[in-house]
């Protein structure tokens, strides 16, 4: 960034090391850096799970929990290590990964489709929405004995829970980024002659987009939940393992290191989804529109 | 059955048909070494023949007894408390308990500072879940000492019912004074966390034995295929049998089976002396059934009017076992009539 | 020449008896709800006929994008009956309303997208039309990069992709420099003569601020009153095209105008 | 309405009974119809909650599952009124409210401190968003052993897991709503005066607002969820009853009748929180800014 | 009169060299990030007086809103220098951009909370300000309530609201009619002459399109050009306040600088 200003004083007296780290972050990267970029996106959440990581040890060496108790960094990276191929921890990780990616598109496919049709008529939306918020409030537990008796323990049941958690967020949330959609997007949608679905394709998603993407991130954490509850219901070969089991597993064991590894697992996964998926996709979004803040 | 359906009639005449496949049900848990011994040496599969077996390995009752009740297993085990509740649920009808399994294997674990039942005035017990076959025992036992609980806990002594691995951190972190618990985790609040025993269940029970967990088989299952049931029960006396003249061997398949399935590993110590502390029989000791309903009355758990007649229907364990050469288990008043 | 004079020959000059009128309005009124409720139109009568290029004034605030909101459909009426010919009017908006997550020429091909125009046409079409509007080396920016001036052109363009007959435009010009300016007055006008020419008239209603503008472009001028918005006088421009915004006739009408808008405005102050 | 349109003749081809229910919706009411006004909100969910019950109805005439497996309305009735005094209902329906209360008071307030620090600082925002999505994706049951070992079985143990399955929430509808925010806001503000937390407070907060509340509507279902987790796990004198605890005792006792009343109880208390909670005050948001279709 | 001699009597007229410049521009650049990266505005320098009053013409997207983004500090230049007396600039922006959860007079009154303007004083304030622009009874509307030219006035009454020694102000009248803006042009050089008088002078920075208008109300008049934008020429307005917008003079040197703006443009064109 020298090359962005070098002629300029120090006038304004807001030159703080933030706002200085601000412009770092804003300044256009011209010519490609892709090093550096992917450095300024990941170097701050990185930062942050350094200081918390930090403060965890403090915590451990203050020694106010025995070590059964409170596991410090260390134990818990020797627990990941030793107890990686006894439990299958990788197959565990896997497994669940692969049903988190199905349960979720399914859900933003559901999801979409619902708030699409209730998208298009305000009638329905006001039918629609109240109830889909009640059935957010529902604990996945609730709907479990309910999946059990319709499909037995079968993948489906865990589909269905992972469904219903993150469905209604999915539809939430795209309903509520079309209801926030300036209306003049709609009458210049309508007179370019948009209608229904077209209108809804061409200009109400595309104005919710943002809204959307936001929706669609409570979704994953949603479904993300409802699988966790799902899959300790039971263990099953059709099942497949999964990290759900894994963490019950440290729980049944009293095992702290291996249950704050799994936590940390979990944890680190949702990290690396949203920065590697969610936010990209919303910086993006906000660049294209200029909503990024000079 | 006490109530009607035509799916309920007679039961396990020897008439009916082979099943094409049966469904079981049971936990990766050391409660339920029946199955699990019996399905690692291939005990059922030797006498089921053609039908085709598959397994699910449940992690809690009430979540076992909805995919049965609703059709999606045929036989599981399971602790008679649940057994109960979904045969009430189900108003009679649902299913029926066929065998026992296991006996023992429940004790009171006390802090190491509580030696009497008065240490234990004011301070705070747990168990696994309310109404559960250990809360009732551990309140009416308080009952019998003179102590009064509530359902809400506040008594004369609390009653905490957590799940039993918040058990074992509440009674390390001195949360609690004590828990009766199921095994192994009663073994382990002894040697984990360093409690002792205040009371063993089976001190309690006439010969010591109380049923721990049964063998249930849907009705209309019982009912349309008798003989495939007789067949499991056979291939359970044959697991008990060889359950009880190899412990040591018993004890590792199962613990290696446990491991296997659901991660869980015991430590050699807890593991032995969990497994001394119960052992496994085909009888489903009926009367302590029929004492624990009255215990659970007792303690308001249960209005007298549930009612148990006929949840046991023991003529194909009958069967099978005067085909073995034994005695006969009884129902207690509690068969089919 | 009295005001009555104009209004016949305004009359005679576009009503071709052969089309229905583009645009009709007969005693359309609007009322916006709220506590105050006060008409901001009131018993309009207006008729827009094929191919006729109307102008409106009026004073700030008047109703002016309320009736073209009303024309396009956009809005209903209070009262009143409006009826468009072919049942559809383009309507290009005061603020320019372009789609931000579209470039410039992505405005203008949604445009003709939705048209049902072939995709590879509609580029070529899109890259003729900004050209038309002098934005030939803007097609790929962003809503966000480009100027005032230049979103109005892309909505210009974009309200001629959609090829409607009736086409609505509210106050295009306001944010153009006087150049600029002349020469889209002089591209607009030479595609509504060459739209009559090839028997696809196009009537424009063009609002405006710009008096002369008014003349430079209408061949009639409507002047609309404030509170409630009336159409208070109307005015036949019978000078002929090309004219040019600075000839002295055109001067001289606006200055007319001019002072009756004066007066009109300083009746409701 | 009908003083609204007496002379428009039926000139559109669109009028079919839809948009004539979305028009009676989108009319202004000039004078106060309060009456007619609850209807029109609660008429649409009324409706597909009527409907709901229907198909409920027809799945239990068909008799594909026994009746104590899938109860019919009626019973789910009987064992609500059998049970209400029996179990304490009430009661525990109370101690549910009361915790979800306290509990989404405190995450807002402390997911809303965050997040306005957050929206303050683009590095801070972009150091946390991805660790409190992260979050999110914790199962509520992973804090819950972590939470007793704390606090023991007390309500700390109950609101430590609450806030934790909320804030997160609340914070990222705080976050991803100022992150949308159109810069020439934060520019006209700037211009003004407003620097800091005058920005926030005066600009940022107000233009966010709709996609505040949206994140609140999320965080509100995060929390009840999270309270449900804690209220099945964590059970003591001490804590008093909780609706969470009757879910467990009906999943026990494989009492249906009992279980279905349970969610029925809990779906109509999210229900209402929205209709008469969140979508009053999205409805007033999107009148005053003109957000609302015409 | 030549060029030089114009831009020898402005310096003279209004450069009091008792007081620091209002605004001072050396060596501003500004290009904006992308592939094809071409300078917006190349090496402006340009001093702007305290309490003058500054036009500043050019064709559209020449930089006139980038020139002023870049005074009041929304941007920061990529070379040169730009200081600002007092630090602080109002801006009244092209769009009007005001807060749409606020009623007009709601936004009126923000920009004088900002300014810790007492709360009495702020309702009495933001009342006269709207009746300044002639927006008397809209003090309660909301945003999406007023018509484009009512919200330029609400933006205009704004950043009056800023009480700023140096008011920039972008296109402000581009929605009015005539007389609305004739109004409007007397109540901004009353204003700006009062200021001056009570010793607080106000420089005022006023792009426009309108060239009458700029010599109607400019004590100088910059031309920019564009592609790069420069400062292409300036003119000192020599005439007296107060003037009319139909004064011959005023269309005279007008007509002048049409001109130059127009071989300005077909230069890039
Ligand atoms: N949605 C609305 N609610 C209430 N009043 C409105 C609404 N829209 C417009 N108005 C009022 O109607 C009147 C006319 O508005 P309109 O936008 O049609 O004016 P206009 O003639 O286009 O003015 P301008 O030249 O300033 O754009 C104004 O007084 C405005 O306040
Ligand atoms: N954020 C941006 N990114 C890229 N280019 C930009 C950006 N902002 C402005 N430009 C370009 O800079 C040039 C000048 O824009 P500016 O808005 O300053 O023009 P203007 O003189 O105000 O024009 P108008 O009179 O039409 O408002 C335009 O060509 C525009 O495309
Ligand atoms: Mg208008
Ligand atoms: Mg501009």
């Amino acid at each position: 960034m020298p090359d962005e200003t070098p002629r300029i004083p120090a006038q304004r007296d807001l030159a703080t090391l933030e706002a200085g780290l601000d412009a770092l972050e804003t300044a256009r990267s011209t010519r490609a850096e892709p090093l550096r970029r992917l450095l300024r996106i990941l170097l701050p959440p990185l930062l942050a799970a350094a200081a918390l990581l930090g403060l965890w040890n403090l915590l451990v060496l203050a020694r106010i929990k025995p070590g059964w108790v409170l596991p410090g960094p260390g134990d818990v990276y020797d627990a990941l290590v030793a107890d990686w191929t006894r439990y299958g921890i990788g197959d565990a990780l896997l497994g669940s990964i692969s049903r988190a990616v199905i349960g979720f598109g399914a859900s933003v496919l559901l999801g979409t489709l619902i708030g699409l049709a209730a998208a298009g008529s305000r009638t329905l939306r006001s039918a629609v929405a109240p109830l889909l918020s009640g059935l957010q409030n529902l604990p996945s537990v609730a709907w479990v004995p309910i999946a059990i008796m319709w499909f037995g323990i079968t993948p489906a049941t865990i589909y269905t829970v992972m469904l219903l958690g993150a469905v209604p967020s999915v539809v939430i949330g795209l309903i509520d980024g079309i209801d926030q959609v300036p209306p003049i997007y709609r009458k210049v949608g309508g007179n370019l002659g948009a209608r229904g679905l077209v209108l809804v394709r061409r200009v109400l998603l595309p104005a919710a987009l943002p809204a959307y993407v936001s929706g669609l991130k409570q979704g994953w954490a949603f479904s993300w939940r409802s699988l966790m509850a799902a899959e300790l219901i039971a263990v099953s070969p059709t099942l497949g393992p999964g990290i759900g089991q894994t963490l019950e597993l440290a729980r049944e064991n009293q095992d702290m290191a291996l249950a704050f590894a799994t936590v940390l697992l979990i944890l680190g996964l949702g990290v690396l989804v949203n920065v590697l998926g969610f936010a990209p996709v919303e910086r993006g979004l906000r660049h294209r529109r200029g909503l990024e803040r000079a | 059955a006490q109530m009607e359906p035509a799916s309920a009639v007679p039961a396990a005449t020897g008439s009916g048909t082979a099943a094409a496949s049966l469904r079981l049900g049971y936990f990766a848990n050391l409660t339920h070494s029946t199955p699990i011994a019996g399905l690692a040496e291939g005990f059922y599969r030797a006498r089921l023949g053609s039908t085709k077996l598959s397994t699910v390995v449940f992690a809690d009752g009430p979540d076992e007894m909805t995919a049965l009740l609703s059709g999606q297993l045929d036989a599981a085990y399971v602790g008679p408390s649940s057994a109960l509740s979904a045969y009430s649920a189900s108003h009679g009808t649902g299913l029926e308990i066929v065998a026992g399994a296991e006996t023992g294997g429940a004790e009171l674990v006390v802090a190491p500072g509580i030696r009497t039942v008065a240490d234990l005035r004011g301070k705070t017990l747990a168990d696994p879940q309310l109404g559960n076959t250990q809360d009732i025992a551990l309140r009416s036992w308080l009952l019998q000492q003179g102590i009064h609980t509530t359902l809400q806990g506040t008594g004369e002594v609390d009653v905490e019912p957590s799940g039993n691995p918040t058990t074992l951190s509440l009674l390390r972190t001195g949360r609690i004074a004590g828990a009766w618990v199921p095994e192994p985790w009663a073994s382990r609040l002894v040697i984990d966390g360093g409690g002792h025993v205040l009371v063993d269940e089976r001190t309690l029970w006439p010969q010591g034995r109380f049923a721990t967990t049964v063998l249930v088989v849907r009705s209309d299952y019982l009912a349309a295929h008798p003989q495939t049931v007789r067949e499991l029960i056979a291939g359970q006396i044959a697991a008990n049998a060889w359950i009880t003249a190899n412990p040591a061997r018993a004890e590792q398949v199962v613990e290696g089976r446990i491991a296997e399935l659901s991660g869980v590993r015991l430590e050699p110590a807890v593991l032995s002396r969990a497994w001394s502390e119960q052992s496994v029989t085909n009888d489903p000791i009926a009367s302590s059934l029929r004492t624990e309903l009255q215990h659970a009355v007792a303690v308001g758990l249960s209005t007298s009017s549930t009612s148990i007649s006929g949840i046991y229907d023991l003529s194909a364990l009958d069967d099978a076992l005067s085909a073995a050469g034994r005695p006969a288990a009884g129902a207690d008043g509690l068969g089919t009539p | 020449m009295t005001t009555s004079d104009f209004l016949e020959h305004a009359a005679a000059a576009t009503l071709d008896p052969a089309r229905p009128p583009a645009v009709r309005l007969s005693g359309v009124c609007k009322t916006f709800g709220g506590a105050d409720a006060v008409p901001v139109l009131d018993e309009i009568d207006l008729q827009v006929a094929a191919g006729e290029l109307l102008c409106v004034l009026g004073a700030s605030g008047c109703g002016k994008s309320t009736l073209l909101n009303l024309i396009a459909g956009l809005d209903r009426p209070s009262a009143g009956q409006i009826s468009v010919d072919g049942g559809h009017a383009a309507l290009m908006f005061q603020e320019s309303a372009l789609f931000p997550w579209l470039t410039a020429a992505g405005n203008v091909e949604l445009a003709l997208r939705l048209r049902k125009v072939a995709k590879a046409e509609r580029r070529e079409q899109a890259r003729r039309l900004l050209s038309l509007v002098r934005l030939d080396g803007a097609a790929d920016k962003r809503v966000h990069e480009l100027s005032g001036g230049m979103r109005q052109r892309v909505a210009m363009a974009r309200a001629l992709a959609q090829n409607s007959a009736v086409l609505l435009m509210d106050e295009p010009f306001a944010a153009l420099d006087a150049i600029t300016r002349d020469v889209l007055h002089e591209e607009l006008v030479s595609l509504w003569e060459g739209n009559a020419r090839e028997g696809r008239p196009l009537a424009i209603v063009f609002v405006t601020h710009n008096v002369r503008e008014a003349v430079r472009l209408g061949q009639r001028v409507v002047l609309l009153s404030s509170r409630p918005g009336r159409v208070a006088r109307e005015w036949s421009v019978d000078l002929p095209q090309p004219r040019r915004i600075e000839d002295a006739a055109v001067a001289g009408l606006a200055a007319e105008i001019t002072g009756e808008l004066r007066r009109e405005i300083s009746r409701h102050a």
